[in-house]
């Protein structure tokens, strides 16, 4: 069992100068066979991992991470939780993880420091105001706390904002969805790493999957850095190495691999209390608990696994980012990095079984799987304990580059006319 | 009479640094691929079209601009009558498009031709212009297109520090602002 | 920022050119043959490689001309450019 | 000025001019040259700051842009204040001023430093431990600890700065103007490489510019005064281009660096006016050699974090070059020699040095020998455990070490001092190399890491490759740039130097202490306050990757970016774990090497630089005339044309009824024009549209629909048939760059054979649109020779004429249902067409519309808007356009995909009309359509797409796409609002002269 995480826990570490703390997880050697092994040691990976043990009974399994757990996207992006998409079933999905953020924090008594700060979408066009509205009204009928407002309602949420109607692309109002927010993103994978470790899960890390043998129409097991591992069941959760994993079975996946930047300001006194996000003046911007301006950048055009992309949209970034907040152009870049997104071309993600018995994906977040890691975790734990999707991943199949039903959040976003 | 509304119609003069938009001349794009097409254009403007890239061939009257393997740009050195442009025009669509060697499209009023003359255009370019300009500077006729300040352009080293830089007329007001607050830090 | 070497144009910086994705998937003569999967496969299926990727690129504020890149996609090392139509120099 | 700290005999700074500013609101003195630290010192002021987490006061702790304690808020204008600046790295001007951050009320009463007192409850990561009950409450836990974060103060007001950029090519850039530096610039330039020399200080010559010790001598002169002259030749090469104040901030593949260029930070209020405040370059270097020397590391032992520790090269300098005592009795503590040379050049200037503590068994290299022989103290084997003093260092605490130095033994000794200066060695600034892509190589004998193998054309030379003694760095970077630049430059073949030789080497990552380490404060990352302590919690916590380690204990994030901090982090968890640290690897350095001004990022695009903005050739009209804009793109259009402080409803009914009732007139420049020339135009038209185009006669107009290849709805437009083999295409506003590239793209690499010929001609014509009931009497005006008959020039055809001698192409073709047509002329002349068909009209009242009553117009046919009506999910079949596919062609773009599975689904969302029960009642778009509104949840069917009232049918109408709303047709839906659900009836699409009379009206 592991200690309880409370103030009193630490008073009581205070007393013997925190010596005593218990690891957060062990650092196992991999077994001969697990029931299920989770390629992937990210948020998405250990919180499948962490439902598999917590709803599924499955404790005998693993998860397998090449390098550091929470070291890939998950320790990447910028935090941003919300629940506001347009169609149907990503309304499903999303606010499925929406309402386990709520009380997560709890679950993993680890403080995920899930802040509903709000979410702000701003219009800059006709069409911008169109789509939006368009989806607040289904978020309303969803069920989900999206509000539409106007130029002053959008001022006097964010005063920083620059709301001139003189600028270049003034902003024509926005939508607001309150219990959105955001979360510090390590405290993601490491509460779910201890959890599921507590519970038995093996986090086997600096072990990097080199090949899965197949037996039949199924999986036998796979070949890693640290040996072979017997399983029947391997659910991926690779991001934006997916299509590495899927190419070792002969698997096509409808996948891009593209840098995605994002940087943050040196940390300064409280001056933006929510998140703003702009398309079309592609820019999204929020301060983080220590001060530091979190502003997520775009993805490059190319396929690349550098974790670096170019300086022009780092550049067009913090372009967007001045004309709407023309106050922060003193403010000075700490830090840039990338990360990789694997993309679908609907813009939403995979959670599904494939043509190979055993095998599952959970891949495509794209520039958005953060704010997903509960739910992913959660309905993809209940694909492979069952080997069907729950109803709120259903649509997410592979088949449906087949058929034609996307779930195309990319078309509806505004195409110029 | 129509009027003949200029984009710009203005010069502008700063320490070692001329920018001015130049009165309508002609501008032809032609494009085609194979060796009959150049023949015909050679034996049409007396100028044969430059095969070799980011080269421009010309003559008193006439340049041409390479744009790509199967495109050029030709420009007259100064304003020729409409009569003219048009009798031009039609000779040489006769010639070419007519008789599917290639095509022939008057562009006169897509392009607007700004000038930069003096010892700073380049410094001026480059604060806006990802190209290498070292070795064009030196190379008289060099043709390039690239961006400028984001807009897309066609650069043609006429002379020493004298060059005609090309852009689309919808975009030619606002880099003709942008070159002009360029220049002040120039 | 990559420097490209434009098979026409010559040395360009990246801002220059936009990317097209993997190359070499040619579009199906007969689509109408195709069963939904293969169309798919056409439409939809990528390699998305690590590593050696043949892959398409516009000199678009340029010469505008589309034209094939080898490159790695692990280390964003290009190897060779050529034209259209013309045959990898690198297998 | 304390006059008793600084020295007079200085060259470096003008002590002639006095220049006076304010720190914390007291006017203080300092000099031209002067830094703000070093002026600061020079007023005997030592505590700038307090720390992140605990508050504790912190000085100023190196003179350079490692810098963590002397973090200070610049300024005080809401538009001009910059939080966050380094006062080792501000050049003193004539006013500045500066104040302290993170403390409240004062930086010397600071009520924040009770955090230090709860110290023992936050261990690193102590909030992941703990404010998570009551559940809810987090939102108020958040609000204390936010107002707790953060260092300076954002600026409130926007700037006033200017930025720029410049690109910048050149064959050679070399990276830091240090001794090793100077002599790769001079050699590159001397081989006629165009080349570029960059340094972030304002005068080249790094740490050897006041280099004055006998142990370090060039040809019998000392090395400084050797470099000097060196210096002095540089200027001769017209092919080196030197930039001080130019701080190299990100080093991407490609060769391709980013640099900021200071130009008025140092200069006083009026001078700083209208000029550029910062430059970014950005450079395509061939080849680049970085010669950016080396950090000094401090030393980690308990309390190593008051004001007054100061690493010993810092003292150096302060002392050597500014002329500033950091203190009247200073010791030094160190592990290597370089504290000696601190030692000499304090004793040099008169200043007491108490004693040297020196880890190390004794050693005798020359710089020791000399140390001892002018007096000073050496305590060998030993080191500091404690220091004393709350805002101010007063004494230290010495013991001895153990044989294997892992405990202190003896007894222990106290030092008065108000000084302490540190040396733990030196750690090669290989951040430009590593962002750059390179790996690093590990030298164990004194722990660094070095730069080793690199894809691009660069090295590395002088101490951040690892040499850090003058011999070696000359003759190493001497052969290095010969080698790299394939070239043989012997200028510095005979030079005879005399350089101390280190001659032991001792490192202890965290000294021990009597105390145990639970009990001690040995700070690693002073801003961000995270300690050894924290580290080893990190590791017993089962943190093992230091990726891990870094973000548990936030080591290495702070503004230096661990510039200080980073070595001994791996330092400890190497030794913690039993790992060796070559193996543990470093944490990424990421860029920018020092932070980088967001304006500096992003230049002279800010305002109306920020996007492009387009214009049509009729644009000055439409302002003339007061209209509104709309936003297309990177377009201005004519959006409505409000008349005596009409509303945009009024104006755009105004409009509708105008065009309708006698004649609009509307600027549609901004279409898209591709002109097709070519054998195969046809058969390439038939397959790029779902339609087929074989058969147009020439001189008539055909409406075409792309699709992409998922079958989906891209553009549409007209396409007329000018000659044979000659067509003219338009595409939507938004579309033509995308179209024209698609289409391109087709033609090089999908059907390479079809002989067909594009040029854009968007910018070429300028689009005059007429139409109502009248626009033919008006055409007629114009143009008095064309016959406009409707047997001669029929709807949906085209003709050339000439208005006023100059060639135009008038099309018939309607987007709005009237009688229409549209006159494409050479820009230059658009206005004056426009102008005069606006002279013809008069007597119809002939009236300018924009784009919104465009919108209402075409929407009361039921025409379409790509982009509005289609979201990227509607096939033509959905938008009940299933006419436009040729069932008769093979293939076309898109055409396999309308045959999948779900694509041929008859149920699928269908463009629509909609009827208000209430007619007037204007649905909003975008609103949801629903069949129940009882059962939950409610099922969209839906969403409106487009919605207007309509004056001409005096009555609101919509467009919507609604599933399987083919079948649906005369069936009542509900559109829930917010406040009340609207009742709706779905009808056909076109509203209005469904019959089409109007076109010929």
């Amino acid at each position: 069992m592991k200690n309880k995480y409370s103030i009193f826990s630490l008073i009581k570490n205070a007393f013997s100068y925190h010596e005593n703390w218990q690891r957060a997880w062990r650092d196992p050697e991999p077994k001969k066979e697990y029931d299920a092994i989770i390629i992937g040691g990210g948020g998405h990976g250990l919180a499948t991992a962490f439902y598999l043990a917590k709803k599924h009974n499955m404790t005998n399994i693993a998860v397998v991470e090449k390098g550091w757990i929470g070291g890939g996207n998950t320790g990447r992006n910028t935090t941003i939780i919300r629940s506001n998409y347009l169609w149907d079933a990503s309304a499903g999905l999303y606010d499925h993880a929406l309402k386990i953020w709520e009380g997560l924090s709890q679950e993993l008594n680890y403080n995920v420091m899930f802040s509903q700060r709000g979410v702000m979408n701003l219009a800059h066009n006709l069409q911008d105001v169109r789509d939006l509205k368009r989806r607040t009204h289904a978020n309303r009928l969803n069920g989900i706390d999206a509000v539409w407002l106007n130029t002053e309602e959008v001022k006097k949420f964010c005063p920083i904002i620059n709301t001139s109607p003189n600028i270049r692309y003034p902003v024509l109002g926005g939508t607001l969805q309150k219990r959105a927010g955001t979360a510090r993103h390590d405290a993601v994978a490491w509460g779910y790493a201890r959890g599921a470790d507590a519970m038995g899960v093996d986090i086997i890390q600096n072990c990097e999957v080199k090949g899965i043998k197949r037996k039949e129409n199924g999986v036998e097991g796979i070949e890693t850095t640290k040996g072979f591992i017997k399983t029947k069941k391997i659910g991926v959760v690779a991001a934006g190495h997916s299509s590495v994993i899927a190419n070792m079975v002969d698997l096509k996946l409808p996948l891009e691999s593209k840098p995605l930047q994002a940087l943050v300001s040196e940390p300064v006194k409280p001056i933006i209390d929510t998140v703003v996000m702009s398309n079309a003046v592609h820019a999204y911007v929020s301060q983080s608990d220590k001060g530091e301006l979190v502003i997520g950048a775009g993805t490059d055009a190319y396929v690349s696994y550098t974790q670096r992309g170019s300086h022009d949209v780092v550049e067009g970034t913090l372009k967007a980012i001045l004309e709407l907040y023309p106050i922060f152009s003193r403010m000075k870049m700490l830090r840039q990095w990338g990360g990789i997104v694997d993309i679908c071309p609907d813009a939403s993600p995979i959670i599904s079984k494939t043509h190979i018995e055993g095998l599952y994906f959970n891949c495509g977040w794209g520039t958005g799987g953060f704010k997903a890691t509960p739910g992913s975790g959660d309905l993809f734990a209940h694909t492979i304990a069952n080997d069907e999707p729950h109803k709120l991943n259903a649509d997410f199949n592979i088949n449906r580059f087949v058929s034609g039903d996307l779930v195309d959040e990319h078309g509806a976003a505004a195409v110029a006319h | 009479m129509l009027n003949y509304n200029p984009p710009i119609n203005e010069a502008k003069n700063y320490s070692e640094l001329k920018i001015s938009e130049i009165e309508p001349i002609t501008k032809i794009n032609l494009r085609g691929k194979n060796r009959d097409f150049i023949t015909k254009i050679g034996k049409e403007l007396s100028i044969i079209p430059p095969s070799d890239p980011n080269t421009s061939s010309g003559n008193e009257k006439l340049n041409i601009l390479w744009l790509s393997p199967d495109e050029w740009l030709v420009y007259s050195n100064d304003k020729i009558y409409l009569n003219e442009r048009n009798a031009l025009l039609e000779k040489l669509f006769d010639e070419i498009s007519k008789v599917q060697l290639g095509s022939v499209t008057d562009v006169s009023d897509h392009w607007v031709m700004i000038n930069l003359k003096g010892t700073k255009v380049f410094e001026l370019l480059s604060s806006g212009c990802p190209f290498n300009f070292n070795n064009f500077k030196n190379s008289k006729g060099a043709v390039t297109q690239t961006l400028l300040n984001h807009i897309d352009v066609i650069i043609h080293n006429k002379n020493i520090n004298d060059l005609n830089i090309f852009v689309r007329r919808s975009f030619c007001e606002h880099l003709w602002r942008w070159l002009n607050d360029s220049a002040r830090f120039t | 920022m990559f420097l490209i070497n434009c098979p026409y144009c010559g040395e360009r910086d990246q801002s220059e050119f936009s990317a097209g994705g993997e190359a070499h998937i040619i579009r199906p003569k007969q689509p109408t043959e195709l069963s939904d999967d293969q169309w798919a496969e056409y439409l939809f299926m990528r390699k998305n490689i690590k590593g050696v990727q043949f892959e398409r690129w516009n000199h678009a504020h340029g010469c505008r001309k589309w034209f094939n890149m080898v490159r790695d996609t692990s280390n964003d090392k290009i190897h060779a450019v050529y034209k259209m139509g013309e045959k990898p120099p690198i297998k | 000025m304390s006059k008793n700290l600084r020295i007079t005999n200085n060259k470096f700074i003008d002590q002639t001019t006095r220049i006076s500013f304010k720190f914390d609101g007291k006017t203080l003195y300092g000099f031209k040259g002067d830094t703000l630290a070093s002026a600061l010192l020079a007023n005997n002021i030592h505590l700038v700051g307090r720390s992140f987490k605990y508050h504790r006061p912190r000085g100023i702790m190196t003179c350079g842009s490692e810098e963590p304690n002397a973090i200070v808020q610049l300024g005080n204008d809401p538009s001009m204040t910059e939080p966050n600046t380094r006062a080792t790295e501000i050049e003193l001007y004539e006013g500045l001023e500066a104040s302290s951050q993170n403390c409240w009320p004062s930086v010397k009463f600071d009520i924040g430093a009770v955090n230090n007192f709860f110290s023992p409850l936050l261990p690193a990561a102590f909030y992941y431990k703990t404010f998570m009950w009551p559940a809810n409450f987090w939102k108020l836990y958040e609000y204390f600890i936010r107002k707790s974060a953060g260092l300076g103060k954002s600026p409130t007001e926007p700037d006033k700065d200017i930025y720029d950029h410049r690109y910048l090519h050149c064959d050679v850039l070399v990276v830091g103007g240090g001794i090793s530096g100077i002599m790769a610039a001079k050699t590159a330039a001397k081989n006629n490489f165009n080349t570029v020399l960059i340094d972030d200080k304002n005068i080249l010559g790094g740490n050897t510019l006041f280099q004055q010790n006998e142990c370090f001598k060039i040809n019998n002169s000392y090395s400084n005064e050797w470099l000097k002259k060196e210096i002095s030749t540089l200027n001769l090469f017209k092919n080196l281009n030197i930039k001080t104040r130019t701080s190299l901030a990100a080093y991407h593949s490609y060769n391709y660096l980013l640099a900021r260029e200071n130009l008025t930070d140092h200069l006083d209020f009026n001078e700083k006016k209208n000029k550029i405040r910062q430059r970014l370059w950005k450079i395509r270097a061939k080849k680049v050699i970085i010669a950016t020397g080396a950090i000094e590391r401090p030393l980690i032992f308990n309390n190593n974090d008051r004001p007054g520790i100061i690493l010993s090269s810092s003292i150096k300098k302060y002392i050597d070059y500014y002329g500033v005592k950091c203190g009247q009795k200073i010791s030094l503590f160190t592990n290597n020699d370089s504290a000696y040379e601190t030692a000499i050049s304090l004793s040099n200037s008169g200043v007491k040095v108490n004693s040297l503590i020196d880890i190390r068994d004794k050693t005798n290299s020359l710089i020791v020998t000399q140390a001892e022989k002018l007096g000073i103290k050496i305590h060998w084997k030993s080191t500091v455990v404690n220091t004393n003093g709350y805002k101010k260092i007063n004494s230290i605490e010495i013991m001895k070490l153990s044989d294997d130095g892992t405990a202190v033994v003896e007894s222990k000794t106290k030092e008065q001092c108000d000084c302490l200066g540190i040396s733990g060695g030196w750690t090669p600034r290989v951040h430009l190399f590593t962002q750059s892509g390179g790996k690093l190589k590990f030298r164990d004998e004194d722990n660094v890491f070095l730069p080793d193998k690199s894809d691009l054309d660069q090295i590395s030379i002088g101490s951040c490759n690892g040499d850090f003694e003058l011999d070696d760095v000359i003759k190493n970077s001497v052969n290095l740039t010969n080698k790299f630049l394939k070239v043989n430059n012997n200028d510095y073949e005979k030079l005879e130097i005399i350089s101390s030789k280190e001659i032991d080497k001792k490192n202890i990552w965290l000294l021990p202490s009597d105390k145990p380490l639970g009990k001690t404060k040995p700070f690693l990352d002073f801003q961000n306050d995270s300690t050894a302590n924290d580290v080893k919690l990190a590791l017993r916590e089962g943190f093992k990757s230091i990726e891990h380690v870094k973000r548990y204990t936030t080591t290495g994030m702070a503004t230096d970016q661990g510039k200080l901090s980073n070595m001994h982090a791996l330092g400890i968890i190497a030794e913690t774990a039993g790992v060796k640290m070559g193996e543990l690897g470093t944490t990424t350095f990421r860029p920018p090497y020092t932070p980088l001004t967001f304006g500096a990022i992003v230049g002279r695009n800010v305002g109306k630089f920020f996007d492009i903005t387009r214009k049509t050739p009729i644009h000055d009209w439409h302002v003339e005339n007061k209209a509104e804009f709309e936003n297309v793109g990177q377009w201005k259009r004519a959006w409505y044309y409000p008349k005596d402080n009409e509303n945009m409803y009024d104006a755009v009914q105004r409009e509708s009824k105008a065009a309708r009732d006698s004649a609009g007139i509307l600027d549609a420049s901004t279409l898209g024009k591709i002109d097709i020339q070519g054998s195969d135009a046809s058969e390439f038209l038939n397959r790029v549209y779902t339609n087929a185009w074989s058969k147009l006669e020439i001189g008539k107009c055909r409406y075409g629909l792309m699709l992409n290849e998922d079958g989906m709805v891209y553009d549409d437009g007209v396409t007329t048939r000018l000659s044979e083999n000659h067509y003219l295409m338009t595409t939507t506003t938004g579309g033509a760059a995308n179209v024209l590239s698609k289409l391109e793209d087709y033609l090089q690499t999908e059907w390479p054979e079809l002989d067909v010929y594009l040029t854009s001609v968007t910018d070429h014509y300028g689009t005059v649109s007429i139409c109502g009931p009248n626009s033919k009497k008006i055409l007629s005006k114009l143009i008095p020779d064309l016959d406009l008959s409707d047997k001669k020039f029929p709807h949906m055809s085209f003709k050339s004429a000439l208005i006023d001698n100059i060639k135009c192409r008038v099309m018939r073709i309607s987007f709005t249902g009237e009688h229409s047509y549209e006159i494409n002329i050479q820009s230059s002349y658009a206005k004056s067409v426009w102008e005069k068909c606006f002279e013809a009209g008069k007597e119809f009242n002939i009236t300018p519309y924009g784009t919104e009553t465009m919108h209402l117009l075409r929407a009361e046919k039921g025409f379409i808007i790509a982009g509005q009506d289609t979201d990227g999910t509607m096939t033509p079949v959905d938008l009940q356009m299933d006419w436009i596919i040729s069932k008769k062609k093979y293939d076309f773009i898109g055409k396999r995909s309308l045959y999948r599975s779900d694509t041929i689904r008859e149920d699928r969302k269908q463009l629509v009309g909609l009827l208000t029960e209430n007619p007037n009642e204007i649905l909003e778009e975008g609103a949801q359509i629903v069949a129940k509104t009882n059962k939950k949840p409610i099922e969209m069917l839906g969403h409106v797409t487009s919605s207007y009232f309509s004056p001409n049918l005096n009555k609101s109408i919509a467009l919507a796409v609604v599933k399987n709303g083919k079948k649906l047709k005369g069936q009542k839906m509900f559109v829930p609002m917010k406040n009340k659900t609207i009742n709706v009836t779905i009808t056909d699409t076109v509203f209005l002269d469904k019959e089409n009379k109007r076109l010929n009206a």
